[in-house]
C-alpha cells in the first residue's frame, strides 16, 4: 500500500495486466515510444516491445476497428483515444460494431475491447479537448462505461475493464491525473456495475460520477458542518447502472441529488432521477436536484470554471433538496 | 502480374461446383424474394460470385475473412452450411447468427468469416484486426477483406491501407469494382476511377483484374495471397466485376443500360468454366448433370430446413447484448 | 389541403423552401439522379439544377463537413444521410462542428444546416438500418433534434428547419414514409420547440415523439373505450424540449407515460421523466413509466417487432401508471 | 512547377513586415507562455511562419483560409489584429473569438479565415464547404485549406481530397509536412511519405516544396492558387518545414535530436529575406529597423491591451450556443 497518483495507478493496472495476460496489448497515438501524451504509459514499451505496445497515426476509426478485430478474435486491445472528444471519430466502430458485434453474429465472439480515454475539464483547453460522453455510449445496448473517481478505483476498475468480456469505453478523469490517494500493490479488481458508498449519511443522496466525486465528498463535509447528513454514492460506471444502491440509498434519505460534469440534458443525471421517479417516487421527498455543466460547449481557459460544476453547485443543490424545492 | 498460375483439375472442379452452387443459391435467394419470402431487404451478388469462390476454395482455413457484402459465393466456399446461411437470411433461430444478423451482418467464425456489416466502409478497420491476430499470434495466417468500389471513398479505406501498409500486416484487400455504389457510377464516386491505382498512396501494391477472367484473377489472387503469408506486406486487388440485378431486389434500375447489363452476362464466366471441365474431360455430360441435380436437391433441402426452423425466441433475442449478465 | 403521404410532404418541403430561398441546396449518395434511395427527393435535380441537387461519393463525414462550412459562410445545405445509423461516421463534424462552431467562434457565424435522415424500425433491416438516435444529439449543447410525427408534421417542421439558423438533426421516421394525412399546399411553418397536445385528457399525460406519437394517439383510443382519458402530447423536439407544454399537462393530469422508440437508458423518457421528478415532483401521483424499445441492438427481420415497443406496450404503460405502479 | 515567379519589391516588403512581425509574435506568446500567463496549451509555429504569410500576404479579399493550426501568421498577415488575437489566445472578451474559442479554435470570419478546430484532420470537410460556396456563388473566389503530415492519416483528408477533385472545387490543400505528428516521427506515420504523391490518387496534382525556399514556395502557391481561381480544380501542396519548439510548449521533445532542429535553424529564411531586402536596397538599415522597432511598440500595445481585457462575463459564455434564444 502506498500513495499513488491517478496517473500512476493507470500505468501500474495496465502493466499488471500485460504482464499477466500476453493477449493484452495497447494501441494509440504517442503511447508507445514517447510513453503517452501524458505519460500515462510511460515504461510499457520498454517491457513489453514493440508488438504489444505501438504508436498509431491519428487514424482514430482505424484503430479502434482495429481494436474490435482484434478482441472479436481474441485478443484484448487496450485502444487509447488521447481525448475523448476525438472518440467521435472512431463512434461509428464503437457504436455500431464493438456495441452490436456480439449481438449481431448471435453471440459468437466476445469483444474485449477497453477504449481509454482522458475526458473532462481541468486542462483549460475548450470545446475539443475536455468532454464527458458518458451518456452518449451509456445509451448503446452493448457498451459499458467506467469512470473512475480516484486512483484507487482508477486501478481496481481498469484491471476489470481489461478483463471484462464486454468492450469498456474508460473515461480518465483529467482533472485527477496528478491526485494521489492510498493504493494496493498487487492485485485487486473492482466489479463494473457494482456502486460505491463512499459516504453514509440519512438526509439526502448524492450520486456523483467520475470527478464530480471529490466535489461532492468536500461538499458533504461541508454540510456535515451544517449539520447536514449527506449519503455519497459513487456510481463508478455510467452502465451498467447499480440501481439497487442508489435506490436504497434514496429509499433511506427521501432526498436525491445526482452531480457529473457532462451537461445535463439526456445527461447521467437525467437517467438516475428516471430511475428515482420510476422505482422510488413514493420514497422522494423533494424534487430531484440535477447538478451539472451549463447547456454550453466548454469555453478555453479560465472560463471553463464557470461552465462547470464544482462544490459549491453541489452544496446549493442539497440546500434545495433539502427545502424540498 | 507475373504468369498466369495453372489451375490444376481438383481446383478447376471445385471451382465450377462452388460457383454453380453459388449460382443457384443467389437464383434461389432471389426467386424467394420475389414471392415475398425474405423480411427486409436482398441484396444479390449474381454475376459476381467468381471472386468469393476463388476465396473461399483456395484461402487456408485459419485464414480470415471479411466478406464484400454480396458475397454469399464466400461464405458457401468456405464450408458454411447452405441451409444454416439460408435460415439466417430468413432470420431463424437456426442460422449462423441465430436469426439475429441477417443477410447485412452474417458471420460465421468457425470458418473464419468475421466482419460482415451493413455500415459500408467500416468492414475494413475490422479487418485490420483479424490481420493483427495473425501477426501477433505468429501464424502463416492472413486475413482478407472483401469491399465495393463505393467503400473506397470512405474515410476507413484510406486509414485501414495506411496502417496495413505502415505496420506490414498480412492482409489482402479486394475491391469488387461492379461500376456502381447503389444508384451512382462509378464516375460520380471519385475522379480517379482506376482504383487499383490508389494503393501508391500507401506504399502497396495495386493491381486491377478482370473479374470475369478465372486464370486472370486466380493469379493475382494468389500472388497477394502469398504476398502477405510471406509478410511481405498487403495488397490491394481491384476486380473489375458486374452485378446482374439491381441494387437490391426490386430495385427498378432507371440509371442503367440494360445492354450494358446484357454485355456482362454474355461473358458469364459459368458456362465457360463448365466448358472447360468437359472439354478437358474432367467431367463427362453425365457427371456434370447428376452434380447439378445434387445441388438442386442439396438447395431444396436447404430452403426447406430454413422455412421449418421458428423464429428467435424472445429470449434468443434478449441474449448476447452483453457477455457477462448484465441488463440495462 | 390533400391528403398527402410523409413522404411526399417532406419533398414538398424541400422544394418549397428551394424554390424560396437561392441559398438552399441538398446533397447526399442517391439524392440526385435517382430522387433518393426512397424516392424522397424525385423531381428536384430537374427542377433545381446540378449546382443545387447533388449525388455524393460514399462519404459521410466530407459531406457533413462540407455542409457544415457552406452554412456558416451563408448557405442553406441540406444534407441527406441515408440512414440515420450512419450518422455515426459523422459524427465528429456534428457533434464537434456544427454544434460547437458558433459558440467557438464568438457567435461570428451561423449554421444552418438541415441534416435529414431516415431513422427507426420498419424497414426490418437490422442493427445497422433502424436506429433512433436522438437523445445522443439532444445532448450536445448547439444542436436541435427534430422527429415529425406525420406527414403534416413533417412538412411544416421541415420548412421550419431548413429556415431555423442552427444545425438542425431532422430524423425522418421511416414507417411513416407511406402514411398519409390532410396536408396543406401552401406554405406553413411548426415552429420549433413547441409541443402539440394531440389529445386532451385528464387521467394521464402520455408524451410521445416520432412514431410512437401515432402509436400513442392508438393506445389513448383504446384506453378512452376503458373510461381512460388520456392526454398526448406530441414533443416534435427532441431538443428543444418544451418544458412548460409537457410539465403543464403532467400537473393536469398527475400522471406520466413517455414513448419513444429508442432504447431507455440516457433517452428521450429519461430527460422527461427527470424534467418531471424535478420541476413537478408534488404533482406526480404514479411513478413515471418509460414506454422504449428493449436494451438490445435492433434484430433483422420480424424479430424487430419484439424488441421495438408499440401500442400494447403504451396501454400496459397505462394501466401500471394509472394503478400507480 | 514551371519556372520561378518573380516577386516584386513591394511583394517582398510584404513578406519581409509580415515574417518578421510573425516570428516576434511567436516568439512574444512563448515567452508570455513560459512566464505562466497562458491558460491551456500553446502551440508554436516557430520556423513555419512563411508559408502562412505568403498566404496572408497574397490570397485575395474574398478567398477563405482554413488555417493550418499553428499558423498564427495567417492571421497577422490576413490583418487580423495582434491585440485581437492575442486577447483571443488570453481568453478575452476583447479577442477575435470573444475569448471561448483561443488558440486552437480562433476564426475572424470578417477576414476570410475560418474552419480552425482542435480536431486534427475536421478542418478538411469544413474547407470543402469554404470552396463550395464560392462555386455556389459563381465568385472567382477559392478556399485553402491548411494542415499537418498527421492530418493526412485521417480519413478525412482522403474523403475531402476525393470530393475535391470530384467536384472540381476551387480548393489549395497545403499540407505543412513538419516532420512529426506530436511525437510520432513521420516514418511512424505512413509508409509512403511522399506526401505530394498521395494526390494522384484522387486525380489531382500534388507538388512538393522547400517550405524554406521562398521563391519556390511562392511560386508553387501562386500556381496553384491560379489553378483553383480559374476552376481548373484543386491542388495538393506539400510544404517541407519544421517547428523550431516542442508539439507545444514545454514538450521535453526528447524524440528528436538536437542537430535536426539546428539543420532547420540554420536555414532560416527571415534573415535571408531581410538581407535580400536591404542588399536589393529596398530597405535601408534604418528603415529596417525602424521598421522592427515598430512592429515591437505594436506588440507591446497588443501584450497590455489583452492582459487589460476583461475575461468573458457569465452573459457571454451562455450565449451563442444557438442563434435563437434556446435554452435546453
Ligand atoms: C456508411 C454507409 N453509407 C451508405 C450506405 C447505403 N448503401 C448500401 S450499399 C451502398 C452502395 C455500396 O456500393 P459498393 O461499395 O460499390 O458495393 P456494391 O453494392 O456496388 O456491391 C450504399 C451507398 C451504407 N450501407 N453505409
Ligand atoms: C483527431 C485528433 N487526434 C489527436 C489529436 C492530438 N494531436 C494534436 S496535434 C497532433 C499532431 C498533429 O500533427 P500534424 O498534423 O503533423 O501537425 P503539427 O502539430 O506537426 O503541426 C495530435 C496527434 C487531435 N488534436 N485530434
Ligand atoms: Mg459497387
Ligand atoms: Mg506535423
Amino acid at each position: 500500500m502506498s500513495q499513488l497518483s491517478y496517473r500512476r495507478a493507470l500505468t501500474q493496472a495496465i502493466d499488471e495486466e500485460m504482464a499477466r495476460d500476453a493477449g493484452v496489448f495497447l494501441i494509440g497515438e504517442d503511447v508507445a515510444d514517447s510513453g503517452g501524451a501524458f505519460g500515462l504509459t510511460r515504461g510499457l514499451l520498454a517491457k513489453y516491445g514493440e508488438m504489444r505496445v505501438r504508436d498509431t497515426p491519428i487514424s482514430e476509426e482505424a484503430i479502434v476497428g482495429l481494436g474490435i478485430g482484434a478482441a472479436a478474435l481474441g485478443l484484448r486491445p487496450i485502444v487509447e483515444i488521447m481525448f475523448m472528444d476525438f472518440i467521435f471519430l472512431a463512434m461509428d466502430q464503437i457504436a455500431n460494431h464493438a456495441a452490436k458485434m456480439r449481438y449481431m453474429y448471435g453471440g459468437q465472439v466476445h469483444i474485449p475491447l477497453v477504449v481509454r480515454t482522458l475526458s473532462g475539464g481541468g486542462f483549460r483547453a475548450g470545446m475539443h479537448h475536455s468532454q464527458s460522453l458518458e451518456s452518449v455510449f451509456g445509451h448503446i445496448p452493448g457498451l459499458k462505461v467506467v469512470m473512475p473517481s480516484d486512483a484507487y478505483e482508477a486501478k481496481g476498475l481498469l484491471k476489470s475493464s481489461i478483463r471484462d468480456p464486454d468492450p469498456v469505453i474508460f473515461m480518465e478523469q483529467k482533472s485527477l491525473l496528478g491526485a494521489k490517494v492510498e493504493v494496493p500493490d498487487n492485485d485487486y479488481l473492482i466489479p463494473l456495475g457494482v456502486a460505491k458508498v463512499r459516504r453514509t449519511g440519512s438526509d439526502v443522496t448524492i450520486v456523483a460520477i467520475g470527478i464530480m466525486v471529490s466535489h461532492t465528498l468536500q461538499a458533504a463535509e461541508e454540510l456535515a458542518q451544517e449539520g447536514i447528513e449527506a449519503e455519497v454514492v459513487d456510481a463508478r460506471t455510467a452502465m451498467p447502472i447499480d440501481s439497487d444502491t442508489i435506490l436504497n440509498s434514496v429509499k433511506k434519505t427521501n432526498r436525491l441529488v445526482v452531480a457529473h460534469e457532462a451537461p445535463a440534458p439526456f445527461g447521467f443525471g437525467a437517467e438516475i432521477a428516471a430511475l428515482a421517479a420510476e422505482k422510488a417516487l413514493y420514497y422522494l421527498d423533494a424534487p430531484v436536484i440535477r447538478v451539472t455543466s451549463k447547456f454550453t460547449p466548454i469555453p478555453v481557459g479560465r472560463s471553463e470554471d464557470y461552465i462547470l460544476p464544482g462544490k459549491k453547485d453541489i452544496v446549493e443543490a442539497v440546500h434545495r433538496a433539502i427545502k424540498g424545492g | 502480374m507475373s504468369e498466369i498460375h495453372t489451375i490444376d483439375e481438383q481446383m478447376l472442379v471445385a471451382f465450377y461446383r462452388n460457383l454453380y452452387f453459388a449460382r443457384r443459391f443467389e437464383e434461389t435467394l432471389a426467386d424467394m424474394f420475389r414471392r415475398g419470402e425474405i423480411d427486409g431487404w436482398l441484396h444479390s451478388g449474381i454475376g459476381q460470385e467468381l471472386v468469393g469462390v476463388i476465396l473461399g476454395v483456395t484461402l487456408q482455413a485459419h485464414d480470415y475473412i471479411v466478406p464484400y457484402h454480396r458475397s454469399k459465393a464466400t461464405f458457401l466456399a468456405r464450408g458454411v452450411p447452405p441451409r444454416a446461411l439460408i435460415a439466417e437470411i430468413l432470420g431463424r433461430q437456426s442460422g449462423i447468427c441465430g436469426g439475429v444478423g441477417g443477410e447485412a451482418h452474417a458471420a460465421d467464425v468457425s470458418h473464419g468469416i468475421f466482419g460482415s456489416t451493413g455500415v459500408i466502409g467500416a468492414a475494413l478497420p475490422l479487418a485490420l484486426g483479424a490481420a493483427f491476430v495473425q501477426l501477433y499470434r505468429h501464424t502463416d495466417g492472413i486475413a482478407v477483406c472483401g469491399f465495393g468500389d463505393g467503400a473506397t471513398t470512405q474515410g476507413s479505406f484510406h486509414e485501414s491501407m495506411n496502417l496495413a501498409a505502415l505496420w506490414n500486416l498480412p492482409i489482402v484487400f479486394i475491391c469488387e469494382n461492379n461500376l456502381y455504389s447503389e444508384m451512382t457510377p462509378l464516375s460520380k464516386e471519385m475522379k480517379e476511377t482506376r482504383i487499383a491505382k490508389k494503393a501508391e498512396a500507401y506504399g502497396m501494391p495495386g493491381i486491377a483484374v478482370d473479374g470475369y477472367d478465372l486464370d486472370a484473377t486466380y493469379t493475382v489472387l494468389q500472388e497477394a495471397i502469398a504476398r502477405a503469408r510471406e509478410n511481405q506486406g498487403p495488397s490491394l486487388i481491384e476486380v473489375k466485376t458486374y452485378r446482374w440485378h439491381g441494387h437490391y431486389e426490386g430495385d427498378p434500375e432507371e440509371y442503367r443500360d440494360k445492354n450494358e447489363v446484357e454485355a456482362w452476362r454474355a461473358r458469364d464466366p459459368l458456362p465457360l468454366l463448365r466448358a472447360r471441365v468437359h472439354d478437358q474431360g474432367i467431367l463427362d455430360s453425365q457427371q456434370l448433370l447428376d452434380l447439378e441435380k445434387n445441388f438442386e436437391d442439396l438447395l431444396s433441402e436447404a430452403v426447406a430446413f430454413a422455412k421449418a426452423s421458428p423464429y428467435p425466441t424472445p429470449e434468443n433475442l434478449l441474449s448476447n447484448v452483453y457477455a457477462t449478465n448484465t441488463s440495462a
